[in-house]
């Protein structure tokens, strides 16, 4: 993670890091889930990063090309609400990198918004409703202005486990938690999680 | 968990190669998890492509045939096919006259078929998209977009089916589906819960002696669970609640739907049947075709759901025209 | 007793109001108890007549149509109907060319059949008496006679209804029909006991993990009672005792019949016949017109049964004969 | 009953004791026939006789046209193995008195006889076998030779008691029963006990 931009050797470390640690993280997040929802949160994370592994090696260079690779993998393995997302957060990445093979680390937060703008709008979620967008804003706005991934991943880190405290007392607004709305109240949402035991696993 | 299965896992995929196996002259299977009719894509004619859960046979690869669906991607029991296997469906029905994506309404199933779109229009297939939103116990009528799709999906794939079966384009297709999804309500009640093969024990837990009224096809919960009524009391109570909804009006002609859920036999459908159809005579309604079966149902659950779909001089030509699935024939 | 119904004494009544409510098309009362398609008596045309217990829809009642019954007798669930009911049926079914008593060996069934036909042979009625004896499990093939009938009755009735609408005579019609129940052979399995509602309880009870090999359709005991097995071991288990009975010859056409008993969903017969197919084949058989859903069953009890129809070049053609009721169109 | 022979109004009057008496037989019947068949033997009789005694006002003068109404009364309303058999052989009955309106007492074993063999047709079932045949036989023997209607019954009913006796501990061969035939040694057969209680009804 010390190159001098995001290419696409950086996707293939990332997505091995994330294939390693899954099995590792999907107990958690099958049990967080199941409190409030069908519970397959972490066999989605599972089957999501398990998929993508398959395709890093053939990756293409251009950047744009191989997140939407990414993307296709995760669409094919991964039908839960987290997996659409993430392969809609990938897809957004892909259009706004086609084309290049170096995207400088400056471009992550604009990159964060492009995916939030697409899971809003894919999802009929807003910000504030508890969900994964929450995390994914918390470590956009953490990341704005950084230009190096450790430190990078070092603030989103922080501000997604601020964001979770600042979230549990709150009811989940969308989702199949929406319909047990008040028995979220108190409990961590499982895709912010899921965040950041992603970002946990690319520090490392 | 009492159930005829092999490895729970491999439920979804036995079951269509079963189907396929058992009925090759309705289904073909396109990918692992879709299934299409074998003269599909029908050269210029408006393809319709649907898909969900599985565990509700017919619903939805069931309805794959002529008039009816061209194409269906399968999901595990009760969750949302693959973005992949949906778009991989889209495909299979695009005779290049447009898809219409039509399917009930599940945040899962919205996602991926919106993702499922926006793929198939970066391939240049233009497709449209129509949300079955019925079952009046999940959502007030103020917030009808909001209710989740249960049997009255089968009116909308028929009466689409036979929309673009006479060759109409695809906004018109469209506009028919929707029209027939919006002529439906629906309301179900329970009396067991099923289980989900992969979870092996069963979805809620109702005693002996109990109902729930407005229960979802997943087992969602519903509007109140208590004591078993008569069959007479049941069917007052769910006529009540579609006719709050829409009121009959004289003249109305009205498809009524009696649908068991699963493991409740014929024999008590055409006994709410024998009560609900003067009643909505009486109110003045003339009944078209009456269904009265297992259409939309979910694996083993005691149960059943009456739907009432409103036609018009426009809907009820497409509901009576002829159609073929192993389940239907109309 | 978790069942949708009013009163238990009124449960075969109301079930016949809405049964006639619901597809007048296909099924007129002629008694309270006595079911005919509407355009019966037909003329020249040989009549057949079944009748039995309620609580097994679409059998047997739901049967009559074009291409299969003429008319119905309906006793109590699982009881016979009365001698003057099946005599009512005859006359009912008697277009001048004779009646065809069709129906399951049934103790009861048998003397009151044959009483009715004493009363119609009084007035004048030409009548032939077929019995189905098809359940492998019920007697030993040195007397087969012994069998109850189950399943297999679909494919008798299909048969003999296509010989009559041809147009054959009393005679051939049954000679047709008893070649017919004579190519069947059927086993069932049972997972769960199903509740005769003037009983108020279930038939018999059965342990959560256990299955019972060879139950007949009213719960009769079977084989073994023991651990639910998986599907394949069940299907090579009741393809075992089907093929002891009549193995298979290459060049065999044979129609398949994978039936629930009724709570047991289409999904997990699927299953079951991906299972079954292929063995047949394997053996040399080619499959004709496979059958997998509902068609014999015992209202809400979990369970199946496959039954093999051996044709030949008479019996195929008969069998694929166009075919209608509210239940089964071929 | 003190009539010289066998008239319609012979029917009237046992079609109404009998009819009277088979609330009160009942219960036991049920019971019987619960413990090694379905249980319904009790309401068959009250089924049958119920129907006969709605036709009973009418009957016409000629005896085998009565006994045949009383056949097809008994059709209407009761299915189960014994009321079938009850008109088997009230129909056999008819066939032997039609044009008649006077029946000698002394052709009474004859009827039976009919009655019997018109039963063994129909449920192919065999003297021996543990049956309403066999108290049947029993009654004939015991009336053979007596020509009055009293002595007639009081005759059938001991023998039928002793039939009973004598077929306990044998098994059931015939109806449902059969499947269980070893469970039924030492039961009394339920169409034996009511023919018993026919007769004992008739007697007054
Ligand atoms: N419409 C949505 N918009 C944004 N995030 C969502 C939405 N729906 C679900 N999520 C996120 O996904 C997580 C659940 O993912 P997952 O278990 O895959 O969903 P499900 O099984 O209900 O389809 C939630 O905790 C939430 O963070
Ligand atoms: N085939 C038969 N032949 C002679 N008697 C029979 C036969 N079957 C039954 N019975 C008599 O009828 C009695 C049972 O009558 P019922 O309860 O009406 O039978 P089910 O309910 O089994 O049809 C038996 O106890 C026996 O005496
Ligand atoms: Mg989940
Ligand atoms: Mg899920
Ligand atoms: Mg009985
Ligand atoms: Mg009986």
């Amino acid at each position: 993670m010390t190159a001098m931009a995001l290419t696409t050797e950086t996707l293939r470390t990332a997505g091995s890091r994330l294939a390693a640690a899954a099995d590792t993280l999907a107990p958690e997040l099958n049990t967080l889930d199941g409190q409030i929802g069908d519970g397959d949160l972490g066999v989605t994370l599972q089957l999501a990063t398990g998929a993508m592994a398959e395709v890093l090696l053939g990756l293409p260079d251009d950047v744009g090309l191989a997140f939407m690779q990414c993307a296709q993998a995760v669409t094919r393995a991964a039908s839960s609400s987290f997996g659409t997302l993430l392969a809609t957060a990938l897809m957004s990445a892909a259009k706004a990198t086609k084309g290049r093979t170096d995207v400088p680390w400056t471009d992550i937060p604009a990159l964060l918004a492009g995916a939030i703008a697409s899971i809003k709008q894919r999802g009929k979620a807003d910000l504030g409703d508890k969900t994964v967008l929450d995390a994914l804003e918390a470590a956009r706005l953490a990341t704005d202005g950084l230009d190096d991934p450790a430190a990078q991943l070092a603030a989103a880190d922080a501000a997604i486990a601020e964001a979770l405290e600042a979230f549990c007392g709150r009811p989940n607004k969308v989702g199949r938690a929406r319909i047990w709305a008040d028995r979220t109240i108190g409990l961590d949402d499982p895709g912010m999680v899921a965040l950041k035991r992603i970002v946990e696993s690319l520090r490392g | 968990m009492k159930k005829i299965l092999n490895e729970p896992s491999a439920y979804v995929d036995e079951m269509l190669d079963g189907l396929t196996l058992a009925h090759p002259e309705f289904y073909q299977r396109v990918a692992k998890r879709v299934i299409k009719r074998p003269d599909a894509p029908i050269k210029g004619k408006v393809g319709i492509v649907s898909g969900g859960g599985s565990g509700h046979l017919p619903v939805f690869t069931g309805y794959v045939g002529a008039g009816l669906l061209d194409a269906c991607a399968i999901g595990n029991v009760f969750a949302s096919p693959s973005v992949d296997d949906m778009a991989t469906a889209i495909r299979a029905a695009n005779g290049g006259a447009g898809v219409l994506r039509l399917y009930g309404n599940y945040g899962g199933d919205v996602m991926n078929f919106d993702m499922a779109g926006d793929i198939a229009e970066m391939e240049d297939i233009e497709t449209t998209s129509v949300l079955v939103a019925d079952d009046v116990a999940s959502a007030k009528s103020d917030e009808r977009e909001k209710r989740r799709g249960v049997a009255g999906m089968v009116y909308a794939y028929k009466i689409a089916g036979a929309a673009a079966d006479a060759g109409l384009p695809l906004a018109e297709v469209t506009r028919l589906a929707q029209k027939a999804a919006d002529a439906c309500r629906t309301i179900g009640a329970g009396l067991s819960a099923c289980t989900v093969p992969q979870a092996g024990k069963p979805t809620f837990s109702i005693g002996e002696d109990e109902m729930e009224m407005g229960l979802g096809i997943h087992g969602e919960p519903g509007v109140w669970r208590g004591k078993l009524k008569p069959a007479d009391a049941i069917a007052e109570e769910m006529l009540g609640h579609l006719l709050a909804d829409r009121p009959i009006r004289s003249g109305d002609r009205l498809s009524v739907l009696v649908n068991s859920l699963g493991a409740t036999p014929p024999e008590e459908l055409y006994i709410l049947y024998r009560y609900i159809a003067p009643v909505l005579q009486a109110a003045g309604a003339e009944i078209v075709m009456p269904l009265v079966g297992r259409y939309a149902t979910s694996m083993e659950m005691a149960g059943v759901s009456v739907t009432l779909c409103a036609l018009d001089a426009e809907l009820e030509p497409l509901l009576l025209a002829p159609a073929s699935c192993a389940f239907w024939t109309v």
